[in-house]
């Protein structure tokens, strides 16, 4: 049996991790894994605390709700404040370097990859780093196959869209491996 | 009395990155930060139109008239 | 098997109306169950139904009656404020016994409340929300696929019983997206109105023997007259003392006379529990994880999950707490329906609500404590 | 009674409910007159009512009939033509039913241009509930609510539907039974939206406590009613006279959204 | 003594209201609670107040409630179809905490029913029918002095617990008419609403002692804010999970908190009683006439009236009932309160519910009979 | 910020919830600018609004402020004014909010004539619901509820106000901010109901799905919209003018009809 | 063809005795009776204007045209 | 202790019975009695069944409803056939000789007035045969003395309206004896 996953993608509205956290989840029932999305946002249409939550499981999964993350990414100072407490004993950290200010390491996992500056920096956009995201995420918890992701990604981007969300998520799977290689430096 | 000149306050703390300012300034006065956020880059272009001010929905930018200082 | 997909509450809502044969849909959007009507105006059209966006809730379920006298399978979709407005017009199409679905994706609080926090507040309002004695139905998923599979079943209880029927989903499951997995030798049975098959013999509001008069459809061979007012057989206004009883009695009997094919409810390990939970919609789920913890910890607890909600599964109820140490009913509310297993215990000593009004979920933890206290 | 009305009329339902001398009954005349015009299947047309006085139209005639809800008559039949429509749909409406408590659904309605007839039979009051005064009745007259006379001002109700969006308007009274059994044909043979205000009358509720006469007396006084009944924003005053328009109707607009919608591929239910 | 005086239920309730100090009514007509708005519409020009006819029952409320919040105090009168409208705007007045009296005048049946016969059928509604967690306070007088008496208390308990408070008078009281006396040393008292002194150190939603926040009005020196969102103490809008289960608890406690002030019963003959009658409104006179007539026959019964619907009067029904051989509940609906009772009292089987729904009030007999087939 | 926003605005809580370049903050600016004409006592004033983003508007502002139920702000507002005449009242709603839900409320504010300013932030959407089409939405546009286009019509809310009898109404764009200002001043000295369409812009749920580029082009675009938003039934395209007539006010009306029942004798309480 | 007469039809069961066909007959075809229900007196008065059909709000009255009877 | 008196006045809207039954109650109220004054009517404002209800007595009167009159009054032959039935058996029978076809005895005590006909015939309208009704009733019953009865119209009528419902009045109480006299003609 796998490990039980429980992730926290947490930020602000317009970020799109509500929509990452569904990517993440279908690839994972394509995985043939068992898995639930739930989200919570804020009434601001933009810009309001937002986070999107994956439970990645091979059992029956009946509570649908997070309250302890082993995976959390936070992309803001409020998303660390809010949520970096909550995160299990072994849990994995990644925040992004470019919005949080807080990036002394606060936890035994804790991973700092510059999300949206790559985006920016690659893709002249922040729109895709929900992908650049999940490219991380990918890289250091191999809970998904890479292909498996890429195949689901179909389903969710048109094809003038497909490509970029592709390059962004390969800038994140890459800034992942770099990521690990920084962990020495991190680990407490 | 001589007329003074128009003196910009501006509050990043409050821009969300509309860009409305930007585009309506007839003198070209502000530019944008890395968080598209704006910055007034040629405050002496400022032809005191007040533009800015009355668009901005965030009430980022006050025009402050006959300045002196 | 077909492949497992991702799919969400809301969505599967949407498709299991057009899977039961709903082809018309009338609404107001409101937070959270507008993915509902998205989906409709996106599908309906392709399948030559009708989306339609009407002027407020009232008009929506003013349009969905309206519709369903034609002969039409129609829905609509709601939360909290909405479905107060709605009130008037589930009344009329109770009395008028036109059979249509009302979605509501309960969100808290009264008036407007918290839009996107989930709660379970509207329980008892399905059930006495409209004025007057009434019937209705009201059906709760805990889960995506069963959002499937209860929408199906709402439209066709609606169908059959000529009532309005109410899918009482809360924010949580229709947020939820999950694994749903449609087996191929699946079918989605649908249930058809009772015909009018000779208007010479039959009357559009005739007491038959399974209470439920054939349908008389607008537009169809015969011409029938409806009305909100207290009618008799023909459906002509009566203020005939035998004939006013006989209305209002038959819209209770013909949904208490037939309780075996409408209550439904799930056990979980109940036979040898000695601790019973009580839930139903998200937080059954929060139940299920606390009786599997419990059972591990070597704790006999069970779940009884209520998929029917109204008519409260009585017998079910008293049936299934028999010999119980105690009985713990979680709620999204201030306890509602433990009022009603209040009311059908032996002893309400051995009742535990669990109420949670803050817009979160019961945790598995929260039932597991009070369980820790009580065995 | 001559044939047509034993066609149209549900027979052992009469004598209806109505006062002597009350408007509804010479409305519901003209109504079957037209309709002996209109020829029509009576399984094809349905008449939708609201409540009220007015309301009770739908019992007695012989067609698919709906009583619905006060002041919804307009949602109701909405979802009936647009579910069914083949179907020929004429909703009654009461002053009160149609401007105070349904005033959101008409303005809609008339906005959709959704092909209906709609026939609001203005008394100036809430018969029914006995003489409360209605957004229509006069200003300074007296009512059950307004004993000391009304001080609100009124609707103009063609005006507003014409400004509402509807693409046929006019203004009767019964006094005018064979302009009004005309009406309602061009009504019904208009394509979209159309709206007729009937000015009635209710001699026991709304004359009797304003004096205005006998049931008689009232219908000779139509004229005056009408004029102070106007807001004066140019609309009033126009007794039959008829506001036309050709504006896209609802369900065919609907029907190319799907041509639309089919084009693009089908649905995985 | 004052000249006794012949007086009917709707007048006395209209009476009543002003001599509480209400000077503001909106309303729509309805059958069979018009004569109110007649009377306000006589009267409170008059008194320099406001009568306003609205457009509709959801205005109405509306209105009433914008009314209260300028410090008036304000009151509507409808029927079952007007009450079913004005469900979402009560759910407002519940969480604002606005106050303000609603006066069902219950008619039969939903939906347009039988307008003009009684029934008491909308006391489920009264509690549940708006959606979300939510108190309210609900009154039925017996008698048409006590019309006027229970709409004194009504627009006092209102402004006292800043409340939503319905009186739901059935048909019967509403349009009976009696014998009335007003003694010459009667007093109306008036209760008024907790003011903001100092705004300063209080705000216009804080939690204190008894669960009462002051009152800040429109116009008054404070400013502040209103919502039917969830809020904190201040009144603004929170998403604060502890600041969320505290208004909703808070609007529950400040009810549950004060039950000896706000519940009120009547015994007649309860003590000695074998067979307990539970009544409310009309029915409890056909109770008492049997009550008599039983004692007559020299059989024990009595009668618990209930004044105070809701909060549910718990406590004084399962004291009542101690050592009953029988409890009876004669209610004009399907049974509503009785399932209450059936809740509260530790023996089901003892429980005897008399309903009719045919338009009818339930008679003496009726009563007698069924304590005659138990007693 | 300048003094005029510190005065008017409740400052901690800011910043406001809206989108970045969302019209509803210049709208909130101009009326606070007119605030600074009117000069006020901000406890004399009552801001009331409905249910929206639009709605979200009663809370930054510094005065006596009323968040209602959806739709039916403009009949909060009635009571108010009617129990406390002396107040000031301006209402604030959005287009989904005032001609969707509460359209009755609106046609009936209009026919009272009853002493208040209006204004209608008419973004052609249910914005804070996430971009349904609202009666507002040109035909045609795409909506998370219209994937195809919307096929309704649209209200001209100016011609219906004015049929509906209001006796003061304007449209205006937020492009025109100091008009805008300028008919806030004006509308709240006009003694009845004033009533004034503001065209706003939604640039996340309507601007993006209908690509209509960054919050300064729709801007920029402003007329166009409000020419596609007109029914063509004579008033359209009017942009910033402004109709004005005089009618008896309902409270003044209400007044008189005091001294009337007062004479008549006193209440027997 | 030679034009018929007139015949009047009338029900006195459903007349609810308003008085709008007396009163609008042109030719005062109508009494009352001690009821106040309409009594056709005149019937050879009639023109066949059918005013007292159009109008009559409880159908009392058929003006039968091309009557030879 | 005085009779308790179930008063019943029925036939069809319009005719004015509910006002009766008011005064009447009212009258009985003035006299010193308890009195409940109730009514019944259909949806149609006029010609529908109808009817008003009083009871008088010296005890409280909890039940408010009468099921079996012991004082009837018939305005129409559907209120014969409804009601006659639900007399008592010692109760009084009146009934509108002008409207009721069946005026054959069907009661120990029955009493024929020419109700409409008496108030036609003298004040040319039907509209004060409820006051004529009145008139009967107490001149039968003796339930309330005239002059209290007489009393109590003063608030009930406009001045305008005083004189001619005092008339209609006035004819009912000869009526009233006229038909004792008669009385004997049925007795069984
Ligand atoms: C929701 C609701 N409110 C109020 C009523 C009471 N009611 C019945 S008919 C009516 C008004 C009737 O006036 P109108 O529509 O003009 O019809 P009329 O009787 O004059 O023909 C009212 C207020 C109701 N039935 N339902
Ligand atoms: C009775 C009711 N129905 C629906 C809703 C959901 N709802 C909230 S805001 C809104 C529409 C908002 O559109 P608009 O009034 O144009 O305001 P905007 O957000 O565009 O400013 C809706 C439908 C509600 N709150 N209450
Ligand atoms: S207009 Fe205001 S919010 Fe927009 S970019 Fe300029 S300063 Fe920032
Ligand atoms: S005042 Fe005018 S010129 Fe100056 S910065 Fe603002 S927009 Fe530009
Ligand atoms: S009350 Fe008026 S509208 Fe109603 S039936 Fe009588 S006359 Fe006609
Ligand atoms: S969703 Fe639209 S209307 Fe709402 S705040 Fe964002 S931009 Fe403004
Ligand atoms: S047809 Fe004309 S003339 Fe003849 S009776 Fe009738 S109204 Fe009189
Ligand atoms: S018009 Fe008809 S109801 Fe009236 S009096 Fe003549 S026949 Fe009778
Ligand atoms: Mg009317
Ligand atoms: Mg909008």
């Amino acid at each position: 049996m796998s490990k039980l996953w429980k992730v926290r993608l947490s930020g602000k509205g317009g970020q799109g991790l509500i929509t990452a956290s569904i990517v993440l989840a279908d690839a994972a029932i394509r995985f043939g894994k068992n898995a639930v999305q739930t989200q919570s946002y804020g009434p601001e249409s933009r810009g309001g605390a937002c986070r999107g939550e994956v439970i990645i499981s091979d059992q029956n999964i009946y509570y649908p709700k997070i309250s302890h993350p082993n995976l959390l990414v936070c992309m803001s100072d409020t998303a660390v404040k809010t949520h970096a407490g909550f995160l299990a004993g072994d849990g994995i950290l990644i925040i992004d370097e470019t919005l949080v200010t807080q990036t002394r390491p606060i936890k035994s996992q804790f991973y700092k990859v510059p999300i949206t500056g790559l985006c920016r920096e690659k893709l002249g956009q922040d729109i895709y780093a929900n992908m650049v995201v999940l490219g991380a995420i990918i890289r250091i918890t191999e809970v998904v196959p890479e292909n498996v992701v890429l195949e689901t990604f179909q389903d969710y981007f048109s094809l003038e869209m497909l490509e970029t969300n592709l390059q962004a998520f390969t800038i994140g799977l890459k800034a992942g491996e770099k990521a690990i290689k920084r962990f020495g430096e991190f680990s407490a | 009395m001589a007329k003074g000149k128009h003196k910009l306050h501006f509050d990043r703390e409050k821009c969300k990155a509309c860009g409305i300012c930007i585009a309506f300034c007839p003198a070209n006065v502000f530019t944008v930060d890395i968080d598209y956020c704006a910055v007034i880059s040629s405050p002496d272009k400022c032809t005191g139109c007040r533009r800015c001010e009355l668009y901005c929905p965030d009430y980022c930018i006050f025009v402050e008239e006959d300045y002196y200082g | 098997m077909v492949k497992p997909k991702l799919m969400q509450g809301n969505e599967c809502c949407a498709l299991g109306a057009l899977a039961a044969g709903v082809r018309f849909f009338a609404g107001y959007p409101i937070t959270p169950s507008t993915e509902i009507a998205e989906i409709f105006s996106k599908e309906l059209p392709k399948l030559g139904g009708v989306f339609m966006q009407m002027e407020d809730e009232i008009a929506s379920l003013a349009a969905v009656i309206g519709a369903s006298l034609t002969g039409k399978k129609a829905i609509t979709a709601t939360s909290g404020p909405g479905f107060s407005l709605m009130q008037e017009n589930l009344g009329f199409a109770a009395v008028a016994e036109v059979p249509c679905v009302i979605v509501n994706v309960m969100r808290l609080g009264p008036s407007t409340g918290m839009p996107t926090l989930p709660a379970q507040s509207d329980v008892m309002q399905a059930r006495w929300g409209t004025h007057g004695d009434h019937s209705v139905i009201a059906l709760a998923p805990s889960s995506v696929k069963e959002a499937f599979c209860l929408t199906v079943r709402a439209v066709n209880l609606a169908e059959r019983y000529r009532v309005p029927v109410v899918l009482l989903m809360d924010e949580v499951i229709g947020h939820l997206r999950e694994r749903v997995v449609f087996q191929p030798d699946e079918k989605v049975v649908q249930w058809e109105r009772k015909q009018c098959l000779n208007p010479k013999s039959s009357q559009p509001f005739e007491e038959t023997a399974d209470g439920i008069p054939p349908f008389f459809s607008f537009g169809g061979e015969y011409r029938h007259h409806v009305t909100g007012l207290v009618h008799d057989e023909s459906g002509f206004p009566t203020s005939q003392r035998e004939g006013i009883s006989r209305l209002i009695r038959r819209l209770h009997y013909k949904i208490t006379q037939h309780l075996s094919d409408i209550v439904q409810v799930e056990e979980f390990f109940v036979d040898d529990a000695d601790v019973l939970i009580i839930a139903y919609g998200s937080t059954a789920r929060s139940a299920q994880a606390a009786v599997v913890r419990a059972r591990e910890e070597g704790k006999k607890a069970g779940l009884l999950r209520l998929i029917t909600l109204w008519p409260f599964p009585e017998k079910e109820v008293s049936t299934a707490a028999v010999n119980k140490k105690a009985v713990i009913v979680p709620e999204m509310n201030m306890g509602q329906l433990a009022l009603e297993v209040a009311r059908v215990l032996p002893d309400k000593n051995l009742l535990f609500p669990i109420n949670r009004v803050d817009g979160e979920l019961v945790t598995p933890d929260e039932i597991l404590s009070v369980m820790g206290r009580i065995y | 009674m001559c044939a047509v009305y034993h066609k149209y009329l549900r027979l052992d339902h009469l004598p209806h409910i109505w006062c002597p001398g009350c408007g509804n009954g010479i409305v519901m005349g003209a109504f079957i007159r037209a309709m002996e015009d209109l020829k029509y299947d009576q399984n094809e047309v349905v008449v939708v009512s609201g409540i009220g006085c007015s309301g009770r139209i739908s019992g007695y005639l012989d067609f698919n009939t709906l009583h619905t809800t006060h002041g919804r008559a307009l949602a109701f039949a909405t979802g009936i033509k647009a579910a069914e429509p083949r179907l020929k749909i004429f909703v009654f409406m009461g002053d009160g039913d149609a401007t105070a408590i349904g005033g959101n659904h008409l303005i809609h309605a008339c906005r959709r241009n959704i092909d209906m007839t709609a026939i609001i039979i203005n008394n100036c009051t809430f018969g029914m509930t006995g003489g409360q005064f209605s957004p229509m009745t006069p200003k300074g007259k007296k009512a059950s609510t307004a004993p000391y006379g009304t001080v609100e001002r009124n609707f103009d109700i063609p005006a507003l539907a014409q400004a509402a969006g509807a693409t046929l308007v006019a203004r009767v009274g019964i006094y005018q039974v064979n302009l009004l059994r005309e009406l309602i044909v061009k009504a019904s043979h208009h394509k979209g939206f159309a709206l007729l205000e009937v000015i009635s009358q209710c001699p026991v509720n709304y004359g009797r406590r304003n004096q205005m006469g006998d049931p008689a007396e009232m219908l000779e006084d139509q004229k005056g009613i009408i004029k102070s009944a106007g807001l004066g924003q140019g609309l009033e005053n126009y007794f039959g006279q008829i506001f036309q328009s050709e504006q896209p109707e609802f369900i065919e607009e609907y029907n190319k959204m799907i041509v639309q919608a089919q084009k693009k591929g089908g649905c995985d239910v």
